[in-house]
């Protein structure tokens, strides 16, 4: 005897196709031009940081960074979607969603700069500042919706990874205690096709990662990351369910790394140009411009305007954060536990000491 | 009156405290809610509290230490319980990487004020990976707090404590002691000190400085040496990181030798750190070389051979005889 | 545009009913007594085992036992039908498999009783031993299969687990692995229904856990553990297939725990007699017991001889193993390195040395 | 002639000759194939040995680990790489519950000779969690060695041991000094012994005892402290467990005193397990308390603070002075 014990399929979603020509009937929000428009700008605002950014890094103003190129359909909606109350839990490429949350590009600079003040602006409330050991923010995600759920609260959790963070036990714990506990949870999973390195092919055998949704019983689709209008059905749709008390979605937004893994990385040791160029035709603000261009929405004129400003804006950070003078070095004290220890003063009294000192040496 | 309770009571009635007081303290981990710990330690709290705050987990102590993390992060209070020390091992990267770092990394915009508790320590006949002391991994980590507690008393004082912390706190419960003794303890919801020694017996020829289980035979030499006409300072550590040394130094500035007692292999444990801090600022002090009565090096064995490996109270006598004797 | 991406299902199979009857046409072998037989002989010698080990346990003779009561029709199948040169990485309830591999019911109760010894058996060769810390083992699988791999070898790796372990990353990055390479690997979860006291349904929100393969891209099936024939089938496939390189299998086989989680443990405490009286109700000796009787293979003189057999070597092994005499303490020290380190030379006297004079004390 | 080469090429090196002269050596890790790794240890290595025996994984360290130890007890020889030492949490159950302990639970049936490679320590502007070393937490398990080099001949010479050796090593890089000096290092195959001190200056007033890349500033600090007259003997302590503790002994029982260096936090670093046994077994040759120059109680800072993080050379040198000048 055998029974059919689960059935089940993994959708796959886009509207415009690479040249920015829809492929299907639009959304009604898509038919007007606000949302979309409004997308775009930052879109770009993000791409001109990124670009200013790896400048900063190749001339020694900055440490190694981590380009946002390629995400940015799927990182401008979601974080115009949340709702302010929502929680990011973001990863480390995710910059353009943490200044639309309330930090500021002078922030993302002075973390990338190697400042833990970059972290620390009032303003992103209670969102999870960058996570750099992979996958693990999957978990505080799952943490943080927990809290909503104790709390009767009717928030989201949103957070994000690259493809190659699905293979760590941590995402796979989080898919399935978010499933086990219909947690108000969003995971979205940018497929960048790389982790370094390593293809995709190389991370699993599965046709999509969206399908490890299936084991963990949640709500999991593909989606064409490089279109924004696929990218905000999906986020829109997971982000009402999850606050409806209707459980966590898994979204896979395929992308395509653009960049260098980081400004540490060469990728032409690893890919080839052919792929990167198929990447290209593939990008995300070319199609949303060709769109906005097609239906009038956009147009040069409109475009030198918003780069000018894009530039003073970015500039203004740029100058903000080489402003910026460097810490005192006790300050590694200062918020390691919520009171200055009565065993570490003598340390941190030390560490100013001996810095004056080669300070004063140094003058002298 | 104060009932008279074990140590495992103890830290069941100061969960049940915390949790009436304040309705953001949490608990979570595996088999604390119907079952009430294997141990027995959240007995009755998922029936008073409900199971919002008292959650059975899937079975995943990096779930349970990520999950804890988030959940302070957003003004909770969790208490996670890792069923024994032998499995504390996936919890810490999330403890290392984030707990103890997400109030600096943010420069205070985010804190976690979080418990781990785990059963530590050998001598129950259990199985394999269910008797380690491995402390000296926690404790050696800035931006945690390590706590362990030797007596019912001190079981509640100090959890409290580590619950109300603005800051992480592992909280290791020494389980061989679990019930071994029964104290008064009043739930008056008077936290103890964290971050100091508590001096369980004063005495001018020699300091015993133990925590934990080895408590019970570090008092049991130091009776045995009174009987010998020695007067012992024992001392409970109570906090390994951050370490309360002004207590030690006083003592062995008054005494002039010290035996560290603890299970652990000694080779790296937190006996290592005391005795190095004891010998650098008191060095003058010192009338024979610190030692150290200590597990073995060597993998806790199996059941039958693990009596073998605790220290007793006659090793502890024999290490302070020599110190003493130590010209 | 919406694409179908994946689509996939996962099959339950059973031969028998509760009450040994077929419920579908049997596979040819199960038509002879031959394998049927052995299996119930072996199923049965198994169950009287863990009666003795839970009484040693009640008499202060051995450490805290886990019973295998209600996984016989599992184990006993699987390492039957595993090669002698494939290897097995058990969990810590796989009793009857490691004796049926080359080690001895004395080191069964050894290993329970507080000594390494019971782990040291070299007709074991290199079966990996018990594994407490969950679901480690499946990655230690993973290891085993990838060396088979390198080498060439047309050998299998098979390792089980319960279905508390399919919630810990290990779990999961092994199957992803095995999907990823393609291993030689069957995964076998033995879904009694309890973690200790969690209940399956808050393990996981999916409503079956062998649909964990489908987010690894491997094969996945459900089968009734409580019928021989059913886990027998799903077994040989999964050997065949992945002896023949065609990759791994994951089988969840519903089974349901008869027995506390261990002797430490008392189960009144968090499940109902109703269910576990459903339990002993599905349960797999009987099953396919009367199954034998109804085909005439099985009666009561041979049940007689068959139990004064097994009550002898039960026996026999309790006799060794009770007449084992503890380790030397310096045995601690003696397979830490390959060769006594000279750091620990002196602790090593020292062990004994502590012994020799607490053993002259106890007789003086 | 051998070619003058850095650290990190001594590494590949030793790799490469080892996985030609033993079939059983198997890479595995994050980004070693084709991209040679990240910091280029495994350069070529995927092209000579193909994909069976140079392995690219799916991106997580436990899997590494386990996959590893797996490995081993079939008999290969798998080197593992964890990117960076601030991602090495993970694979710590794997490697204290099952790597360490294969061999003792089986009695010697099976074991796991396997290396874990990963480079470690601050100072090269890395992101967050690229700049730790946490080298206590590894060196206190018993069952594991724990190696680190120092230069690249000594790297070339003891990974080849470490690949060798018939228990699980794990096996530090320094990689601030990666490609801070060029050696000649002849590929002999020859290795250098574990658990064996080097004396890399004899010296009359002070013992100067470091490991990794502070060994660089150690030297430095000698070189100074010779210039005002005073000798130091330095000794790389290379093997952290096992220990060799009677090198260590011989030199302070010349010298008297001893600074250990490390970058580590000093509080339960591997730095007061050395100065508690020197004090322990050789209190009497002591001269001057023990000193210990290492990182801070603290997290390791973003770059632009890490600077002031790491001891420096001068620090050592006061360190010296203050101990010599101990009355
Ligand atoms: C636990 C851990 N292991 C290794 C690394 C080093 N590392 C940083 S990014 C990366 C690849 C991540 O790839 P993916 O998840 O696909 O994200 P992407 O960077 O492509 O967006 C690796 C291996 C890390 N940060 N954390
Ligand atoms: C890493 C780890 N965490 C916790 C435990 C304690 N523990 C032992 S068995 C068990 C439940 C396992 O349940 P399951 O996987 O369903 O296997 P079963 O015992 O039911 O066969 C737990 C929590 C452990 N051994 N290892
Ligand atoms: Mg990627
Ligand atoms: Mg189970």
């Amino acid at each position: 005897m055998t029974n059919i014990a689960y059935q089940g399929e993994i959708r796959f979603s886009r509207y415009l196709d690479a040249a920015g020509q829809p492929v299907t009937e639009l959304p009604g929000w898509a038919e007007s031009p606000e949302i979309l428009v409004e997308y775009y700008r930052q879109m770009t605002l993000a791409r001109q940081f990124d670009t200013k950014a790896i400048a900063l890094q190749r001339t020694g103003q900055l440490g190694t960074y981590p380009s946002l190129l390629g995400s940015e359909a799927i990182d401008i909606p979601t974080a115009s979607l949340m709702h302010g109350e929502d929680v990011l839990i973001p990863y480390y490429r995710n910059h353009a969603m943490q200044v639309m949350r309330g930090s500021d590009w002078r922030d993302v600079l002075l973390y990338w700069g190697g400042d833990e003040r970059g972290s620390a602006n009032p303003a992103q409330r209670q969102d999870l500042p960058n996570c750099v050991p992979i996958a693990t923010q999957c978990l505080h995600a799952c943490g943080v919706a927990t809290a909503f759920r104790i709390r009767g609260e009717k928030r989201v959790a949103v957070t994000l990874c690259g493809d190659g963070a699905t293979s760590k036990g941590d995402f796979l714990e989080a898919l399935n205690v978010a499933g086990t506990w219909q947690l108000p949870l969003v995971f979205i999973v940018n497929n960048n096709q790389w982790a370094i390195s390593v293809p995709r092919a190389m991370q699993c055998g599965a046709p999509t990662l969206a399908q490890k949704a299936i084991g963990a019983g949640i709500r999991g689709e593909q989606v064409d990351g490089n279109d924004v209008i696929a990218v905000h059905e999906a986020v829109a749709l997971a982000l009402e369910r999850a606050r409806g008390g209707k459980g966590p979605s898994l979204i896979e937004a395929i992308s395509y790394r653009l960049s260098d893994h980081t400004t540490a990385d060469d990728a032409t040791r690893y890919r080839s140009g052919d792929e990167l160029k198929a990447g290209w035709e593939q990008e995300p603000v070319k199609r949303l411009r060709n769109y906005l261009h097609g239906r009038g929405w956009w147009n040069e004129d409109l475009e030198q305007a918003w780069q000018t400003e894009v530039s003073k804006r970015i500039q203004q950070a740029v100058d903000d954060y080489l402003a910026t003078p460097v810490d005192d070095p006790g300050a590694m004290f200062d918020h390691l536990y919520a009171e200055l220890p009565p065993q570490l003063v003598a340390q941190r009294e030390r560490v100013c000491a001996r810095a004056e000192t080669r300070r004063q040496q140094r003058q002298g | 009156m104060n009932e008279s309770i074990t140590l495992v009571e103890a830290v069941n009635l100061a969960l049940a405290h915390e949790m009436a007081a304040d309705k953001d303290v949490v608990l979570l981990g595996e088999d604390i809610g119907v079952n009430g710990g294997v141990f027995r330690a959240t007995v009755d709290l998922l029936e008073r509290f409900g199971p919002r705050r008292v959650m059975d987990t899937p079975l995943a102590e990096n779930l349970i230490a990520g999950l804890a993390v988030g959940l302070s992060t957003q003004g909770l209070r969790p208490v996670a319980e890792i069923q024994f020390m032998g499995f504390i091992f996936p919890v810490m990267e999330q403890i290392i990487s984030h707990a103890a770092r997400m109030r600096n990394r943010t420069r205070g915009r985010l804190s976690c004020p979080l418990v781990v508790r785990a059963p530590f320590g050998g001598g129950i006949h259990a199985p394999e990976h269910h008797s380690e002391s491995t402390e000296a991994l926690l404790a050696q980590i800035p931006g945690l707090r390590v706590v362990i507690p030797s007596s019912p008393a001190r079981a509640y004082g100090l959890l409290l404590a580590a619950i109300r912390s603005p800051d992480p706190v592992i909280f290791l419960e020494p389980k061989r002691i679990y019930r071994a003794v029964k104290q008064p303890v009043e739930d008056n919801g008077q936290a103890l000190p964290l971050d100091t020694c508590f001096t369980l017996r004063e005495g001018s020829d020699i300091t015993l400085i133990s925590w934990g289980a080895m408590v019970k035979e570090t008092l049991e030499a130091a009776d045995e040496l009174a009987q010998q006409g020695l007067s012992c300072e024992v001392i409970d550590v109570a906090t390994l990181n951050l370490m309360d040394q002004d207590t030690l130094l006083a003592s062995v500035g008054k005494t002039g030798r010290a035996v560290i007692v603890h299970e652990a292999p000694g080779h790296g444990g937190m006996g290592a750190e005391i005795a190095a801090t004891l010998s650098e600022r008191g060095l003058l002090d010192l009338q024979a070389p610190i030692a150290r009565v200590t597990g073995y090096d060597t993998v806790m064995p199996y059941y039958r051979l693990e009596h073998h490996y605790l220290p007793r109270a006659a090793d502890i006598v024999d290490a302070a005889r020599q110190t003493l004797e130590f010209a």
